[in-house]
């Protein structure tokens, strides 16, 4: 593209051949220039469609990068496509999907791609080398001044500040045999295992099936390739077992052969169309795996091989042959291998020029050379391009011969051209074989690495172990698939015979890891296109002792882009294993790790997210307090009432206030009921339950007896307390255990842990109950009144047939059996109730009915906090898995005549330390001010840093509606010594201290004479 | 994903079980008799071992039955379950 | 009797939530998911204790003439259905005017089993249509190909990250699916979602 | 060429930069040492390095069995912070706060410790009380910290999820606005670099595969490379202590387990500080490379194998996109996994041990990076003294024992838990 000038439409696409649909045309915008494409393009064909050869910056230098690949491996070609919410940094050209309508903007320049202000950094770059930033930033003005310009500078493209508006999701699957790549050697694998009526399930990451055969004019029984990968794909797809899955890529192997693989069901509209999630992450759990992931060519290393314009070979073909684009007039060719001479045949096909033919081998003797010469292509063997040049499109090059020993031969030449097809071999895409425990062997005759032992349960076959040829990929694929198949139970094991190719027989490559520089000039070599790692700074960090692979890689840079080093590592760890003086395999290869290529978090968080982060729990009154003024609040996975506003009152603090001092104060005064459905409930079972639970709790229950509940405190086996609650005996063999709201699983989880495992001697049964039954509590002193009257007649709820701790399981209230159990968390006469829970709000509503006349009300969860501080029972912030029962006060409750969860480590000297903080009352002892939670306990505020602390406060009430001042609980060293003492609480995050008073715990009835009224 | 074979539901993925422990620590069986010394080998002491590792899970999303797994904790391979009472072997 | 009489009717956890329609993007042939919530149902879950199992087993084919399942199974005998929902646990389902509470205390508890209601504590859905393998895959681990999830197989495993019970019915299609109750909400959500792009029908 | 500056950078950007030096040098190991110090991550360099500097302790020896920096201090998610609720933690984690602060001059070695602000969020009032203590407790100990409400949490991160989509609302959080980020390799490298020109011998590729005993001593401790005598031996190997703890025959309150950490592709900057969500257990921050670096739970089971599983990494992002929804097309580009010592309180251990001349530094759990200046000081101090660093009494074995614990969370010893 010459700046300034509209691009002619369309100006390097061939008229006819390719995989697009010239009958589709669609308009896409870039840098906000509109151009025009077609169906089947890539953002990246398209743009070399229309003559676009700069795409990009690089990360550090800024320098201008035009497309090197045409696959996922590009590390130049990155834009930001799409805007606003829905802007995606980073994306790669060459894997963008053209659709109408599509905007990109280029990305890491300012103020545009063609000039970019921190383009100055390619001019310093002499200074900028590996590392730099280690040795420098040090002195004034200080790392933090340094630190701002180099953040404001960094980074590649600009993510959004705005939410996501689409979805994603997650789908399993299972399978007898997976197979990723949707290539020759893939489509083979998957069709002779889709043919045994195995389940099979095939993932290719492009849009359509046949790997390199869209690239390639090769032919099978005659016939275009590609007609055969067509007629394959249409087995496949009525094959009843086989699910085919395209635009999938399968990023990663995790144990036991689970793949995780990303579909991007919408990434080539323009959005996602309604109920259709962007993209779904597949978790596939397959008998067998066959990675048939191909190959990735590797790129020359040569000065100015950044250039826009100097492209992988395969590429080039890639861009003539499947998209019919032409990305260049003149072309220069380098290869190490034969590619480049097929290369050159496919550009002449295409009417390009092609200038030369350079083979980097000192001699070839193969077919292709052969072919190539009676062709008439001008070739010359052991010559290589030493620098290439062209700042914003290639003008031509330096081309030299080489003396083999590092350095050229005589002088070089200068040929003009615009494009640079290079290859330096192929790298096996051995990702997934090394996600699954396999080794990788390095290979001299392909100088990669290819994949070494591993389970028989993961095979990769074709281009990913190496196996180049058409036919080999083939006859693998076949073989891999009739194996796999054949190894889950089905079909013989026979593979069929593979078609006939019209292969040219290839010559070996000859590994070149760098190609010197024109000679007398100062060249740049590119190792890391993205993170502009050079030769030279490969070099310094050998120079410097960083020689493992992974000091080089953490060092320079190397391999950290966002094409995770799939074009650079293996030229880079070469060329530190020529510098050690080492061999590559000595020197080592660093670990793949998920995922192959980058995944984005939403498609990994699927629908977990948003309100669906957890899943939310509602108690059986849940409708009830909705339709009743209920402000509701998370407590763990319920919502649980908060308190209740009054018909036509809005939520704000002072409405807060009101609604919660009335709730308490309506409760002590007259009567009050709360949904307390989120206990958890376990029923318990079985000739041993009472022995059982005489274990687990650290008080009594041998002698509970029936028709009782009674108060338990669980340890854990460290000593400290776990969970409190009520249990009652419904029989001689069967309780009713409940837990705190938030312990509930884990209490269930440890009975049945020391059921099962520790003491299976024990013949007893538990499960949860709680969803079973809405729970309410009625506590006040008109409770018993309501009840009363709640209840069916025949019921005996008064004091003699139901007293303090009594429970009952024989009224009936409206008709539905409920039980009631005469315990009270607030301190008043109270009752719960539990009934089943479809029938909780006829009950709720019988008994609100009942108390109308007391003025029954309900209250939420600010106000039973309020009433059990004044009562100074224990909650959440004082069981929080570092008291201890005495430290609580409870220390009774620890039997001494039995022995029990925890008990053997209760003496410890950190637990009978007299120093340990034990659980008092505070109050302010001017009356009136506020003691938060989280405010420390001291003697001396004004004590030197760091300030001896006592304690701190656990739980506070900042108004006890009861007692007409503020009151709370916390933990003091000595407190039981302390009571009527002052201490300071203080709160140095918002500057205040409180002068507060030791008192007792329990604020409100200390007698406990309500209770048993 | 890790699969281990629930001897009551067959092989399920491990985020469906809850992890409990080292399956060698065996808890004291009659807590009058042991010294502190004993607990705190029990509560707190672990052997650890990188390999073939005795271990508890709950199948806390499943049969809510505590399993017996002798897995690797190198490689994350199950080489055997079973009920809490059995006794597993690495197959050879 | 006269109490049962007087009962007030149950409600369902999805009472507020139950729009009856179809919704999503409906298949070629009409939605590719149906859900009913199977209402007014019995869950009695059946404990067996220490040795009692085989015992508990002939009380439970004696008074209802129901075969107990292995487990993984499911099993349906006269107007009941038993489902193994853990290691001598199973839960049994019939019509709640059955007394099946009561059938099931007499003739088991004398053998050594417990019983116990968990009639409220559930929400049952059944799905079925020609979608529903692909929408619980969305939330599911296992494996519900007819091949590794016969007919009468039943599960207990995650959905949507709850702890649920699926119960492979007669046919293709028709899995019936126990959540607690407390979740049933959202359980009912992240099955509308999912099965949207099929679409699906409140029924 | 020692010293690093932007003078000398300059001066050798002219010559090609041929003049550089290595880092640290290569040395064969000597007969004997009178430290040797095992395990070449970031404790064990950095003890080394305040060995050779506060203790004038040169004839030392760092054995590493791979390459140095290759274990957690190369493989986290370079969080710095000393927000710790208990004094014993407190005390510890400022110091080496401290330290950090002047890490850089010290060593001559840009470890570009980043004063960027770590940010807890509340989502309940219970959870708002909990950080007040903490962060009360921390400003009683002259710490910084600052307790922000919703509105603050706002200003700062406009971005988070403060919709009514959100399943768990902020209601605030606690600021420790000295916590940031450090370039993680350098500190291991910065270390390496001063310990080295303090004259300490750092040994790679040298595997511990013994010890030799005399009685309650260790005479000399057997490697991949002959068999080196000693003096003293601290072992800061942490996610291998209990194997070669085992070697000695000591059995500890430490399990291991696979942490798995994940960096995003690079962004232009859009995360201004760390921060963390607090109804699930993620962290965030950006690198200066542009990355988001972001983490989570463990995967919850014993583990050496430095690899995770998927339900863990679906977790992280789940908790992280819920947090920020505006990350989900965010894609991740890298993760890893690391091995914790995980202790049975949560806290680490910087002790002597039942054998005379053998000091442990180990059960760093989720919290070993930030302190490696601190811990790399108190260890060295106590392997040097033959006794704890005020700093590290409270990090003792004992307290197991005691009931002394420091269990930040109250999760009791279930090591998978803290």
């Amino acid at each position: 593209m010459i700046f300034g000038r509209l691009p002619l439409e369309q100006s390097h696409r061939l008229l006819t051949g390719g995989a697009i649909d010239r009958l589709k045309p669609l308009s896409f915008s870039f840098d906000g220039r509109s151009y025009r494409g077609y169906a089947g393009d890539t953002l990246a064909s398209a743009l070399l469609a229309n003559g676009v050869t700069v795409m990009g910056r690089s990360f550090k230098y800024h320098r201008p990068r035009g497309v090197m690949s045409a696959g996922p491996e590009e590390p130049n070609a990155l834009v930001e496509l799409r805007s606003g919410a829905r802007r995606e940094p980073n994306t790669r050209a060459t894997m963008i999907e053209l659709f109408h309508g599509l905007r990109a903007t280029s990305q890491n320049r300012w103020p545009c791609l063609r000039f970019d202000a921190m383009e100055v950094n390619d001019l310093l770059s002499r200074f900028l080398v590996a590392g730099f930033y280690y040795k420098t930033f040090m002195g004034f003005p200080g790392w933090h001044f340094w630190e701002k310009r180099i953040r404001a500078a960094a980074g590649m493209g600009a993510g959004t500040v705005e939410h996501d508006p689409d979805g994603y999701e997650t789908m399993n699957a299972h399978c007898d045999v997976l197979v990723v790549g949707g290539g020759p050697a893939g489509l083979a694998a998957a069709l002779t295992a889709g043919r045994t009526g195995a389940r099979v399930i095939l993932v290719d990451e492009t849009d359509g099936l046949g790997g390199r055969l869209r690239s390639e004019r090769d032919t099978l029984d005659g016939k275009p390739a590609i007609a055969w990968a067509a007629s394959v794909a249409a087995e496949l797809a009525d094959l009843p077992e086989v699910r085919v899955l395209t635009r999938t890529t399968a990023f990663g192997i995790y144990d036991n052969n689970l793949v995780g693989a990303v579909e991007r069901l919408a990434d080539h509209m323009p959005v996602p169309p309604a109920h259709v999630a962007r993209q779904r992450l597949w978790h596939i759990r397959p008998q067998r795996v066959i990675v048939a992931a191909g190959a990735i060519e590797r790129p020359l290393v040569f000065g100015g091989n950044d250039r826009p314009g100097v492209m992988l070979a395969g590429a080039v073909r890639t861009y003539l042959n499947r998209f019919a684009v032409t990305p260049g007039k003149r072309a220069v060719v380098v290869a190490n291998n034969d590619d480049g001479y097929r290369t050159a045949f496919d550009l002449a096909a295409a009417g390009i020029d092609v200038m030369q033919i350079l083979d980097t081998r000192s001699a070839s003797h193969g077919a292709w050379r052969e072919r190539a010469l009676a062709a008439g292509f001008d070739v010359a063997e052991g010559s290589a391009v030493t620098n290439a040049y062209g700042r914003m499109g290639l003008v031509g090059c330096d081309i030299a011969r080489l003396d083999g020993r590092g350095g050229t031969v005589g002088d070089s030449r200068f040929v003009p051209c615009d494009l640079i097809a290079n290859s330096g071999g192929w790298t096996p895409s051995i990702h997934l074989h090394s996600h699954a425990g396999g080794k990788a062997e390095w290979n001299d005759q392909i100088a990669a690495f290819l994949p070494g032992s591993v389970r028989s349960d993961v095979v990769t076959i074709g281009a990913a172990r190496g196996r180049f040829a058409l036919s080999d990929c083939l006859s693998d694929g076949f073989k891999a698939g009739a194996e796999a198949a054949s190894s889950c139970g089905f079909g013989t094991g026979t593979a069929p015979d593979a078609p006939i190719t019209d292969e040219v027989p290839t010559a070996p490559l000859q590994a070149l890891w760098s190609v010197p520089p024109t000679p007398g000039k100062k060249v740049k070599r590119f190792v890391d296109h993205q993170d502009d790692v050079t030769v030279e700074d490969i070099e310094l960090a050998h120079r410097e002792g960083f020689v493992s692979v992974e000091h080089l890689k953490r060092y320079t840079t190397l391999g950290m882009g966002t094409d995770q080093g799939k074009t650079s590592n293996i030229n880079g760890h070469a060329l530190m294993a020529a510098a050690r003086g080492q061999s590559i395999p000595t020197v080592g290869t660093t670990t793949f790790r998920p995922p192959y290529t980058p995944v984005a978090m939403g498609a990994f968080a699927g629908r977990t997210t948003g309100r669906h982060l957890a899943p939310t729990r509602r108690t059986a009154l849940h409708d009830w307090h909705a339709a009743n003024g209920v402000v509701f609040i998370e407590a763990g996975p319920w919502l649980r009432p908060q308190y209740y506003l009054q018909p036509g009152e809005a939520v704000s603090k002072e409405t807060m206030d009101r609604a919660i001092t009335d709730e308490v104060v309506t409760t002590r005064t007259k009567v009050g009921i709360s949904d307390v459905s989120s206990l958890g409930k376990i029923d318990v079972q079985g000739p041993d339950s009472a022995e059982f639970l005489n274990r687990v709790y650290s008080n009594g229950f041998a002698a509970l007896p029936v028709g009782k509940a009674r108060y338990g405190l669980m340890l854990r086996e460290d000593g400290l307390v776990d969970d409190d609650g009520t249990t009652s005996r419904l029989s001689d063999t069967h309780f009713l255990m409940t837990t705190t709201t938030v312990h509930a699983a884990k209490v269930l989880a440890d009975l049945e842990w020391y059921l099962q495992v520790v003491w299976p001697e024990l013949d007893v049964r538990v499960s949860s109950v709680t969803e079973q039954w809405a729970g309410m509590a009625l506590p006040g002193p008109k409770a018993r009144e309501v009840l009363a009257a709640a209840v069916d007649p025949g019921a005996d709820v008064s004091n003699e047939a139901l007293p303090y701790l009594g429970v009952t399981c024989t009224a009936t209230i409206r008709g539905v059996p409920v039980r009631i159990f005469r315990i009270s968390f607030s301190g008043e006469l109270g009752y719960e109730i539990n009934a089943p829970a479809d029938w909780g709000i006829a009950v709720w509503e019988a008994v609100m009915e009942a108390g109308e006349d007391h003025g029954i009300r309900p209250y939420g969860l600010e106000a039973m906090g309020i009433m059990r501080i004044e009562k100074g029972h224990v909650a959440g912030p004082e069981l929080d898995g570092r008291t201890t029962p005495d430290d609580l006060g409870l220390g009774r409750m620890a039997s001494t005549k039995k022995w029990f969860v925890g008990r053997g480590m209760l003496d410890k000297p950190a637990f009978t330390d007299p120093d340990r903080p034990k659980l008092v009352g505070l109050v302010p002892v001017d009356g009136v001010s506020r003691i938060r939670a989280g405010s420390i306990l001291v003697d001396d505020p004004d004590a030197a840093t760091p300030v001896p602390k006592l304690g701190h406060i656990t739980s506070s009430a900042y108004l006890s509606p009861t007692v007409g001042h503020p009151i709370s609980l916390g933990l003091l060293a000595r407190g039981r010594e302390r009571i009527g003492q002052e201490v300071w609480a203080v709160f140095p995050l918002r500057g205040i201290r409180v002068r507060a008073r030791v008192t007792e715990t329990c604020f409100v009835d200390p007698e406990g004479k309500k209770l048993h009224g | 994903m890790i699969r281990i074979p629930c001897p009551h539901c067959g092989p399920r993925d491990h985020d469906e079980f809850s992890y409990v422990g080292d399956a060698t620590k065996v808890r004291p069986a009659d807590p009058a008799a042991t010294s502190p010394e004993d607990w705190h080998r029990y509560v707190y002491l672990r052997d650890n071992p990188r390999g073939a590792h005795l271990e508890y899970w709950h199948h806390i999303q499943g049969c809510r039955a505590y399993l017996k797994v002798l897995r690797d904790t190198a490689t994350h391979e199950v080489l055997a379950s079973g009920r809490p009472e059995d006794a597993l072997e690495a197959p050879r | 009797m006269a109490e049962i009489m007087t009962l007030p009717p149950r409600r369902s956890a999805l009472d507020s939530v139950w729009v009856l329609g179809d919704y999503g993007i409906p298949g070629p042939s009409g939605p590719g998911v149906t859900i009913i919530r199977r209402l007014g149902l019995g869950a009695i879950q059946l404990d067996a204790r220490r040795d009692t199992a085989a015992a508990v087993a002939r009380a439970v084919s004696d008074s209802l003439g129901i075969a107990l399942p292995a487990p993984g199974r499911a099993a349906s005998g006269g107007e009941f259905r038993a489902i193994w929902i853990g290691p001598e646990r199973w839960m049994l389902l019939g019509s709640d005017s059955t007394g099946l509470e009561a059938r099931l205390r007499a003739a088991v508890e004398p053998a050594g089993g417990s019983v116990i209601d968990q009639s409220h504590g559930r929400a049952i859905l059944r799905l079925s249509g020609p979608r529903v393998r692909d929408t619980l895959a969305k939330g599911t681990g296992i494996d519900l190909h007819p091949r590794a999830f016969a007919e009468n197989t039943a599960a207990q495993t995650g959905l949507f990250h709850l702890s649920v019970t699926i119960d492979r019915r007669r046919g293709t299609g028709t899995f019936d699916v126990h959540a607690m109750r407390g979740f049933a909400q959202s359980l009912h959500e992240s099955l509308c979602e999912a099965a949207a792009e099929f679409g699906y029908r409140l029924a | 060429m020692a010293e690093y500056s932007v003078f000398s950078l300059v001066r050798q950007a002219l010559s090609g930069h041929k003049g550089w030096i290595r880092a640290w040098r290569d040395p064969e190991p000597k007969k004997s040492y009178d430290v040797i110090i095992i395990g070449g991550g970031g404790h064990g360099l950095a003890t080394a390095y305040y060995l050779a500097r506060n203790h004038g302790i040169t004839n030392v020896a760092i054995l590493e069995k791979g390459y140095i920096g290759g274990g957690n201090v190369g493989r986290n998610t370079t969080i710095v912070r000393s927000n710790y609720l208990l004094d014993g933690n407190n005390h510890f984690y400022e110091h080496s706060l401290k330290l950090w602060e002047g890490l850089s001059s010290d060593l001559n070695y840009n470890v570009m410790f980043s004063q960027r602000g770590v940010l807890n969020l509340a989502h309940s009032d219970g959870q708002m009380d909990a950080h007040a203590r903490r962060g009360n407790a921390m400003r009683l100990n002259g710490v910084d910290s600052a307790l922000l409400d919703r509105r603050d949490v706002q200003q700062l991160y406009p971005y988070l999820d403060f919709s009514e989509n959100a399943r768990f609302p902020i209601y605030g959080g606690l600021l420790q606005p000295r916590g940031g980020t450090a370039r993680h390799d350098a500190v291991a490298w910065g270390f390496a670099r001063g310990a080295d020109r303090l004259g300490v011998d750092i040994i790679q590729n040298c595997e511990v595969t013994g010890f030799e005993r005399d009685g309650d001593r260790v005479t000399a401790v057997k490697t991949s490379r002959g068999t080196i005598g000693c003096g003293r031996v601290g072992m800061a190997v942490a996610g291998n202590t209990s194997r070669v703890a085992q070697m000695v025959g000591l059995e500890l309150p430490i399990e291991s387990h696979v942490l798995q950490a994940f960096v995003s592709e690079p962004l232009k900057k859009l995360i201004d500080g760390v921060v963390t969500f607090g109804a699930g257990h993620f962290y965030i921050s950006q690198s200066d490379k542009g990355g988001l670096v972001l983490g989570g739970d463990l995967d919850f089971y014993n583990s050496y194998a430095q690899r995770g599983n998927l339900p863990t990494v679906e977790n992280v992002m789940a908790l992280g996109c819920a947090m920020m929804p505006n990350i989900r097309r965010v894609r991740i580009l890298r993760s890893w996994g690391g091995i914790m010592d995980m202790s049975m309180d949560g806290s680490p251990i910087i002790s002597k041990t039942p054998i005379d001349n053998l000091y442990l530094n180990a059960g760093w759990c989720y919290g070993g990076f930030k302190a490696t200046p601190g811990s790399g000081w108190v260890f060295a101090h106590t392997i040097a003294e033959d006794k704890p660093h005020r700093f590290n009494e409270a990090l003792s074995l004992e307290r197991f024992a005691t009931g002394h614990l420091l269990d930040e969370g109250g999760k009791g010893p279930t090591p998978k838990l803290h």
